[in-house]
């Protein structure tokens, strides 16, 4: 098989999980999303690995790295996007916005 | 592969603050039976002791070099994974410090009672033990799992009072970081496929021997690369979830974001800049430029009208980080390091000053610190010369010649054009830190701000105060740390 | 190693130090004495080490059939001090004082020892004496500092010094009507002058790119003589962040505002000695470092010289505030300053040398002038003060006219010699100058002082003389103080004294 | 109590110059170097004194007239003694100063100290509008001929090599040098001595008291130039062009003069003129470039500072009585016929000065004016046309001196034949003329220390006609005496028909002052309001617009910060390709 096929594939799923962070509203969908560009990313290794077959399965090595940092991530993603339901009792990460710059200036004078 | 005497020594400090790390989480959890003030002293003073082993062992050890994890390359010397050597030491003096004053700062009656004592502090050495790891590591992989290991504690701490304004922040932060990780890893990938391996030593051998055809393929992994550790710095035009994450974390994890987070991800940009993705010369530096340039713009101007302390000091440091990637971009590890330790230092003192006046004025405004040299006069003198140092003119010597050297720096390279936009925002820095120190010595004051100071924030403080002035007075030491 | 010249630093800053520490109540009462008594102590210093430099057997002897052929400003040093401070940076600690610096660090004992002075009884209605007394022996540090400075980075870091003291010192006591104006004054000052004072390190450092050097006595007996590519760059840079600071038209425009609204003792300090600052770089710094580059761009420091004279003399004629009247003179009056650096002759830069001097001393005079006068009607505005001050005050009114005199150049005055060498400068520049040119300057800058003439008339015009029944005097206006005659009094005499007999100063400088 | 110390010292010090000349009268010249210093190598700056028959004429005729002067102040003036005693000796120093100086630039402090004090003196009166602006008048135009001066000064000194007036040698300097040197000189002595184009400030300078007037705008200050020129004689006689210019200037500014004395309708100001136009008379003698040309121009200072002076003290003393010099005020008193009655002394004096002025045979002025008509004439008949010029102004001068002497004298001091009590030229426009009987009774002449000097300077304006020993050319007096009757018939023939014809031009003095007022005041009036709004508008807004900027990307920011993670997330897309695409178009 070329590597051009799975690197193509590979940039697709990055720019779908690119996609799906910059558009949808869902948390939980954002989670998801970064999982897609993790997994493009491993494709990307394990594609390289397999075509450079350097001995040491550096590529592969990196993707199993990648896989529990992705574990990880979504873990501690969950908890805190509970902790969001929790204050607001929604998930939408565009809407929490407490913490914008106030619009008005709170000062008297300069 | 077996580990040697070098091996363990290397990694001696990540591996006490990790090994400190689990020992105060299972002091709390297992140890419910104290006071409340007890455990917290017990726990300060372990997550203390871990950190000032690590600071003893680098001051035995500042002089030696060594490599561990090494393998012996194919061609070219050792490819290793993890290296001590003075670099370190100076970026491990910074974080440690930084650490150490963040635990100064979250000492008893100082941290908001909401957050739980046995997690702050065990998330706090996690993340220690990933900048260190950071700082020293000379792998892509070791880069990304230590970088991993520095952010994820630090958005727990965000949202470690478990309410709206933190969980916010938290998102905020947890959702940058984690689309700057997969562009960062994309990044590597690529940059795997097309060195064919991950060692820093080996993809600087092999990088400029790459088929042209590749070259646009590197350019860009490198990119992806640098963008993936320009979110984790908080560069402009990654900056966005800054602002408001310092504003909705505790005031101390602010400053452990500003102090620790930011200089583990200063660190590991050091390190890749200058021994890996971006050769002096490579078109990579340019674009470091150009973000060091549009960092320190954006972040003094965007500091130049806000009305919260927080908030300025978040946008300020933002500002400063556009400084310390000046001397970054051209390879001045020098420069960047003494730059960043005195950056530590004072923003230590700053936030140390705003905690102190934030518990008794929750509001945080600048108005709040109206007529404090006369009213407070240690705090308000202190706060006066951290903001001096970060403005950087005299008296605040510290920040002058950080500035200095980095202006150098880049002159040196012969980058004009940076140098101009440093200068103007010297400028528009001064006139950001004016409208703070104008408040503080704004007479009279309707209702000046004047309580009885916690002792350990007195201690912090004036530490930091004192560390200060003795940078300003022997600046040598700043350079000094990475010879 | 020399202590009194370390002492004349260090003690004005210690005692800033000291009188912060005292309690706010009893440093309030204390605070202008201990001022007075620590910047006497300071000013006998300086004239001690002034009389230690040109003793009969001192380090600078000079006779008149011995002149030594020197390069203009090359640094004679005196009183030494050279430390390595930073060596990683090659930064060192090097002090030393030379018949050029001398002079002007006398001056700023003095002028800063007559604030003090003229604070034991007069104080800005803001109050805070403690403070302010600290800020000026701070400022004082600063100034003397950068006169003394013998390293390029030292000279940057002691002009530095001033920036926030003198900020404070606008802000805090600045105008009582005018809080914003007066924070948007010292804002637009201080950064103003530090955008300069970053250009001007970046000059600094080119500099030691090319030469491998900060040392100015180093650099003074090795100059950087081509000229072109980055040495004209570091001499531009340079000569821009000095130009903020003279100020050089048209970076002048924050002096106008600074002035206006700094309290009596700032606006005499800021026109006295902090003008200075830029001048005697351009000669300590630009000229002998970068000779050749400094030929390529004296022309247009010259030609903007000239129009900061003829640009500031008529702003002032259209001006209705007595204190941004005398600060626009002050524009005037340092374009002629620059063109004496520009013509790069001996005279010119005696004439520059001795300009600063002599602007100092009646400046401040003025500034003090104009405070007695916006304190007593609590009003800058000429229209609001009304006219004929003669019958009035006759004694500020009287001291005002001697001293618009003074300041227009009137010969047998101190203003006289400074301008005149200037074009007597510009007459015949030096080697490397395109002598037309400066003959254009020198007939402008003449006209120029019959404006400068013109202006000052009309100040006298129209606040002095006038119509006594029409402005009848006010209850409260009392004339000349004790107090201010006493602080006044040695600017009056000086300014006589070096208007007949100018060889005081003269017989120190000698340049090839 | 300060006003009389001032006065000890003011008449003590006059005393002590004429003492000192009286020392120095025949003594060796010398000259004495003190304290001087290098302004670079070539450059030496040093102050010096001298001493010749020069220094010592000008010491006599500034000592005699300031000790007149300082005596008949002590009468004469009644507020502010002490500051103006005072700036009448440092006047007085200063002048002496000009006069012993051997240094350009000793020269120049006395020669501006001069000027400076001739501002404060006449801002005397400084509640008077007129006084206020002919102040500020006389010191912008004689500033504007200083900074000729000073340039002339270079000039001639780097091309000499010296400072020094007595190492100056015209064979040292190169020609153009020389030349434009000289004609530098000349434009600071255009100003001082109020010649033509800068004569206008010195009639304007009237308001000041009257024994300024007499000291510094007729006898000493105004006189300076002609001293320096004198001073430096050798370097104008050796410089062509310049004393031709010289020439023209002083032929024109005596006629100029002249002609608006015979319209000027104020004793003073018809005086002022006069000094203007004898003054010229005087350049003229020394235009000639010979050394009989310059003696004449300096006997004729010497005799203008006694009769000049004189008849402004005078004039003082009908200012101090009546309150006005204008002949409209003096003639409400003469009309009755008690002006000439009520104060002899001044009648008499006045009438001696005026003569002396006019040429009467006998009389001072007689003899100093033939003597130049004499030098020109010899000069003439060498083939010079500036010498014909000059006699033919000179000539044409004396005639119309004639006319306004007799005018003035008739006018204020006689009734009217023709008229018989009845309204006159001057009374035509005076409202008050009919209506108002003026208060004759308290009119006398002024007290003793007034008159005193009047008689002394009239005996000197008698009698110093004889003091270069009579050498009368007879031809020349007869012409010359014939020629002041010419004008004095035209004067006395108006008179008696209660005629004063005044043209329009001459009155408005050819309205040089207005187009003066058009050509400078106007235009400077406006580019300082250019400057100032250029400043404020264009400079300061610039400046205020860096800072609006600032604010405004401020806030932009701000607005950016939308609270949104989104947006930031799409910024920082947006900014990696963005980022890619510029650090590849900076790096290729």
């Amino acid at each position: 098989m070329p590597l051009i096929l799975p690197l193509l594939l590979a940039v697709l799923l990055f720019c779908l999980g690119v996609y799906g962070v910059l558009a949808r509203r869902n948390a939980i969908t954002i989670l998801m999303s970064f999982e897609l560009m993790l997994n493009a990313v491993n494709l990307n290794l394990v594609a390289f690995d397999a075509w450079r077959l350097d001995g040491l399965a550096t590529g592969q090595t990196l993707a199993v790295f990648v896989i529990t940092l992705a574990a990880a991530e979504i873990g501690l993603g969950l908890a805190i996007v509970l902790l969001l339901f929790r204050g607001h009792g929604h998930v939408d990460a565009d809407t929490a916005r407490d913490l914008r710059e106030q619009p008005e200036l709170q000062e008297n004078e300069l | 592969m077996t580990m040697t005497w070098t091996d363990w020594q290397a990694i001696a400090v990540p591996l006490v603050l990790a090994l400190g790390a689990i020992t105060v989480l299972l002091a709390d959890a297992l140890w419910r039976t104290g006071s409340k003030q007890v455990r917290h002293t017990v726990i300060t003073l372990i997550t203390g002791a871990a950190i000032l082993f690590g600071l003893a062992f680098i001051a035995v050890q500042r002089n030696s070099v060594k490599p561990a994890f090494c393998r012996p390359a194919v061609e070219g010397p050792a490819q290793c994974s993890l290296v001590f050597e003075p670099l370190t030491v100076g970026l491990w003096a910074v974080l440690l410090i930084g650490g150490l004053g963040v635990v100064g700062l979250s000492a008893y009656r100082l941290l908001d009672v909401d957050i739980p004592v046995g997690e702050y502090h065990f998330l706090l050495l996690s993340a220690l033990t990933g900048a260190t790891v950071l700082a020293g590591a000379r792998d892509l992989a070791t880069v990304v799992i230590a970088l991993e290991v520095v952010s994820l504690p630090s958005f727990a701490m965000v949202a470690l009072r478990r309410d709206r304004r933190g969980s916010e922040g938290a998102l905020k932060a947890f959702l940058v970081s984690v689309l700057s990780t997969a562009v960062m890893l994309f990044g590597i990938s690529y940059l795997y496929g097309v060195t064919g391996s991950l060692y820093l030593q080996t993809i600087v051998t092999r990088l400029p021997a790459i088929d042209p055809d590749l070259r646009r393929v590197a350019f860009a992994a490198g990119l992806f690369v640098i963008v993936g550790f320009g979110f984790k710095i908080a560069a402009v035009p990654f900056h966005g979830w800054l602002p408001d994450t310092y504003a909705g974390a505790p005031v101390e994890v602010a400053a452990f974001l500003a102090v620790v987070s930011k200089s583990a991800g200063v660190g590991g940009l050091l390190v890749l800049v200058t021994f890996g993705v971006a050769p002096s010369g490579s078109s990579l530096r340019t674009v470091v430029c150009i973000l060091a340039a549009l960092t320190m713009t954006v972040g003094n101007l965007a500091a130049l009208r806000q009305a919260e302390a927080v908030r300025l000091l978040a946008w300020s440091s933002i500002g400063q980080v556009g400084f310390l990637l000046a001397p970054l971009a051209v390879g001045d590890a020098q420069a960047a390091v003494g730059y960043l330790a005195a950056y530590v230092v004072v923003t230590l003192g700053a936030f140390g000053a705003v905690a102190v006046v934030q518990r008794h004025r929750p509001a945080g405004l600048l108005t709040d610190y109206r007529g404090m040299v006369r009213s407070e006069p240690g705090l308000g003198v202190a706060l006066v010369f951290f903001l001096v140092v970060l403005a950087g003119l005299p008296p605040g010597l510290a920040g002058l010649f950080t500035k200095f050297a980095a202006f150098q720096a880049v002159l040196d390279a012969h980058i004009g054009w940076l140098a101009a936009v440093m200068a103007v925002n010297v400028m528009i820095g001064l006139a950001v830190y004016l409208r703070w120190i104008a408040e503080l010595f704004r007479l009279p004051a309707d209702d000046p701000f004047s309580v009885d100071i916690e002792n350990p924030a007195v201690a912090v403080i004036s530490t930091c105060a004192g560390a200060a002035v003795v940078l300003s007075i022997l600046p040598s030491t700043l350079f000094a740390l990475v010879t | 190693m020399s202590w009194l010249l370390i002492a004349l630093l260090a003690v004005p800053a210690l005692t800033a130090a000291l009188l912060w520490a005292l309690p706010a109540g009893t440093g309030e009462r204390v605070a202008a004495i201990v001022g007075s008594v620590i910047s006497g102590l300071v000013l006998i210093g300086s004239g001690v080490l002034w009389w230690k430099l040109v003793r009969p057997d001192g380090p600078s002897v000079l006779t008149a059939g011995d002149l030594p052929r020197t390069l203009p400003g090359k640094v004679h040093g005196y009183a030494e001090t050279d430390v390595s401070w930073i060596p990683s940076l090659d930064v060192r600690f090097h002090l030393g004082i030379d018949t050029i610096s001398m002079p002007l660090i006398a001056l700023t004992a003095l002028l800063v020892f007559l604030c003090c002075l003229y604070s034991l009884r007069i104080t800005p209605r803001a109050g805070r004496m403690r403070s302010l007394i600290a800020l000026l022996l701070v400022i004082e540090t600063g100034v003397i500092g950068t006169f003394s400075a013998l390293d390029l980075v030292l000279f940057f870091l002691f002009f530095e010094v001033v920036l926030i003291p003198m900020w404070l010192v606008i802000d805090i006591w600045g105008d009582d009507h005018d809080r914003a104006g007066r924070r948007r004054a010292a804002t637009t000052f201080v950064l103003m002058t530090v955008l300069g004072s970053a250009l001007m390190l970046l000059g600094f450092l080119l500099v030691h790119r090319l030469t491998g050097s900060f040392d100015i006595e180093y650099l003074s007996s090795h100059p950087w003589r081509s000229s072109g590519g980055t040495g004209l760059k570091a001499a531009l840079l340079i000569a821009v962040g000095l130009a903020v600071k003279m100020p050089l038209w048209p970076l002048h425009i924050w002096l106008p505002d600074a002035h206006a609204k700094a309290p009596t003792v700032g606006s005499v300090l800021l026109a006295g000695v902090l003008l200075k600052l830029g001048s005697y770089g351009m000669i300590r710094i630009l000229l002998p470092v970068l000779p050749g580059d400094s030929a390529t761009i004296a022309p247009y420091l010259g030609g903007l010289s000239t129009v900061a004279i003829i640009a500031g003399s008529l702003a002032c004629l259209a001006q209705t505030d007595v204190k941004r009247l005398i600060a626009y003179s002050s524009v005037g009056h340092m374009g002629f300053i620059g063109l004496g650096i520009a013509t790069m002759s001996p005279e010119g830069l005696t004439g520059a040398l001795f300009a600063n001097i002599a602007h100092g001393i009646i400046t401040g005079l003025l500034f003090f002038l104009a405070g007695a006068i916006k304190d007593r009607h609590d009003t800058s505005d000429l229209r609001a003060i009304g006219r004929a001050l003669y019958a009035r005050l006759p004694r500020i009114g009287g001291l005002l006219t001697f001293a618009c005199l003074a300041s227009l150049g009137l010969p047998g005055l101190a203003g006289f010699w400074g301008e005149m060498l200037v074009l007597l400068g510009a007459y015949h520049p030096g080697n490397l100058l395109p002598r037309t040119t400066f003959l254009v300057f020198m007939v402008v800058a003449g006209i120029g002082t019959v404006l400068t003439a013109a202006y000052f008339l009309r100040l006298v015009r129209n606040l002095c003389q006038g119509d006594p029944a029409e402005y009848p005097a006010a209850a409260f206006a009392v004339d000349l103080s004790r107090i201010e005659l006493i602080a006044w009094a040695p600017l009056i005499v000086l300014t006589v004294f070096l208007g007949l007999w100018p060889w005081f100063l003269l017989q120190y400088w000698t340049f090839l | 109590m300060i006003a009389t110390a001032w006065r000890v010292i003011g008449v003590g010090f006059s005393l002590l110059v004429i003492l000192t000349a009286a020392l120095l009268h025949g003594v060796d010249p010398q000259q004495a170097d003190f304290a001087g210093s290098y302004a670079g190598i070539h450059t030496y700056i040093s102050f010096g004194v001298r001493t010749d028959d020069l220094t010592v004429l000008m010491l006599a005729v500034v000592g005699v007239v300031s000790a007149c002067v300082q005596v008949y102040s002590i009468g004469y003036l009644e507020k502010r003694v002490a500051s103006y005693t005072a700036l009448v000796t440092l006047f007085t120093a200063a002048m002496v100063t000009v006069v012993v100086s051997d240094s350009l630039f000793l020269l120049l402090i006395g020669w501006e100290v001069m000027g400076a004090c001739s501002y404060l003196l006449i801002g005397h009166y400084w509640e008077r509008q007129d006084a206020r602006a002919g102040a500020m008048k006389a010191f912008l135009m004689t500033r504007l001929g200083d900074v000729g001066f000073l340039f002339g000064i270079f000039v001639l000194g780097v091309a000499g090599d010296t400072f020094r007036i007595s190492d100056l040698h015209a064979d040292q300097m190169s020609s153009p040098a020389l030349t434009a040197g000289t004609l530098l000189l000349l434009v600071g002595v255009v100003g001082k001595s109020a010649q033509v184009p800068l004569q206008t400030w010195l009639p304007d300078a009237m308001p000041g008291p009257s024994p300024v007037s007499a000291l510094i705008h007729a006898a000493t200050m105004v006189a300076a130039g002609v001293f320096v020129i004198a001073r430096l004689f050798d370097l104008f006689t050796a410089a062509d062009a310049t004393l031709t210019v010289l020439a023209i200037v002083a032929c024109v500014t005596m006629v100029f003069a002249a002609l608006c004395a015979m319209a000027a309708v104020e004793v003073k100001r018809v005086l002022a003129w006069s000094t203007v136009s004898q003054l010229a008379i005087m350049f003229a003698g020394l235009s000639l470039g010979t050394r009989d040309g310059r003696h004449a121009a300096l006997f004729h200072l010497l005799t203008h500072a006694a009769f000049k002076g004189l008849l402004f003290l005078c004039a003082g003393v009908l200012l101090h009585q009546v309150g006005s010099a204008a002949f409209v005020v003096l003639r409400r008193y003469t009309r009755r016929g008690v002006l000439r009655k009520a104060m002899p002394v001044t009648f008499v004096t006045m009438t001696i000065g005026l003569g002396a002025l006019a040429g009467v045979p006998g009389l001072a002025g007689f003899f100093s004016k033939d003597s130049v008509v004499e030098a020109a004439w010899d000069h003439a008949r060498d083939g010079s046309t500036v010498g014909w010029v000059v006699l033919v102004s000179v000539c044409l001068t004396a005639v119309m001196t004639a006319f306004y002497c007799v005018r003035l004298w008739l006018w204020v001091f006689f009734r009217t034949p023709a008229l018989a009590g009845a309204l006159g030229a001057f009374e035509a426009d005076d409202p008050m003329a009919d209506l108002e009987d003026p208060d004759t009774s308290k009119l006398h002449d002024g007290s003793w220390l007034m008159l005193a000097p009047l008689i002394l300077l009239a005996i000197a304006a008698a009698g110093l006609g004889y003091a270069d020993g009579v050498h009368i050319d007879w031809p020349i007096a007869l012409v010359t005496t014939v020629l002041a009757l010419f004008g004095a018939l035209p004067a006395y023939s108006l008179w008696q028909r209660g005629a004063d014809p005044r043209p329009v031009l001459l009155e408005r003095e050819f309205g040089v002052d207005s187009a003066y007022q058009r050509l400078f005041v106007v235009p400077v009036q406006w580019f300082a309001k250019l400057a100032v709004g250029g400043d404020r508008d264009v400079i300061g807004g610039y400046v205020r617009a860096a800072g609006k900027a600032g604010t405004l990307a401020s806030e932009g920011f701000r607005r950016l910060q939308t609270g949104n993670v989104q947006t930031y997330l799409t910024a920082a897309v947006v900014g990696v390709v963005a980022l890619a695409i510029l650090a590849g178009v900076i790096g290729s």
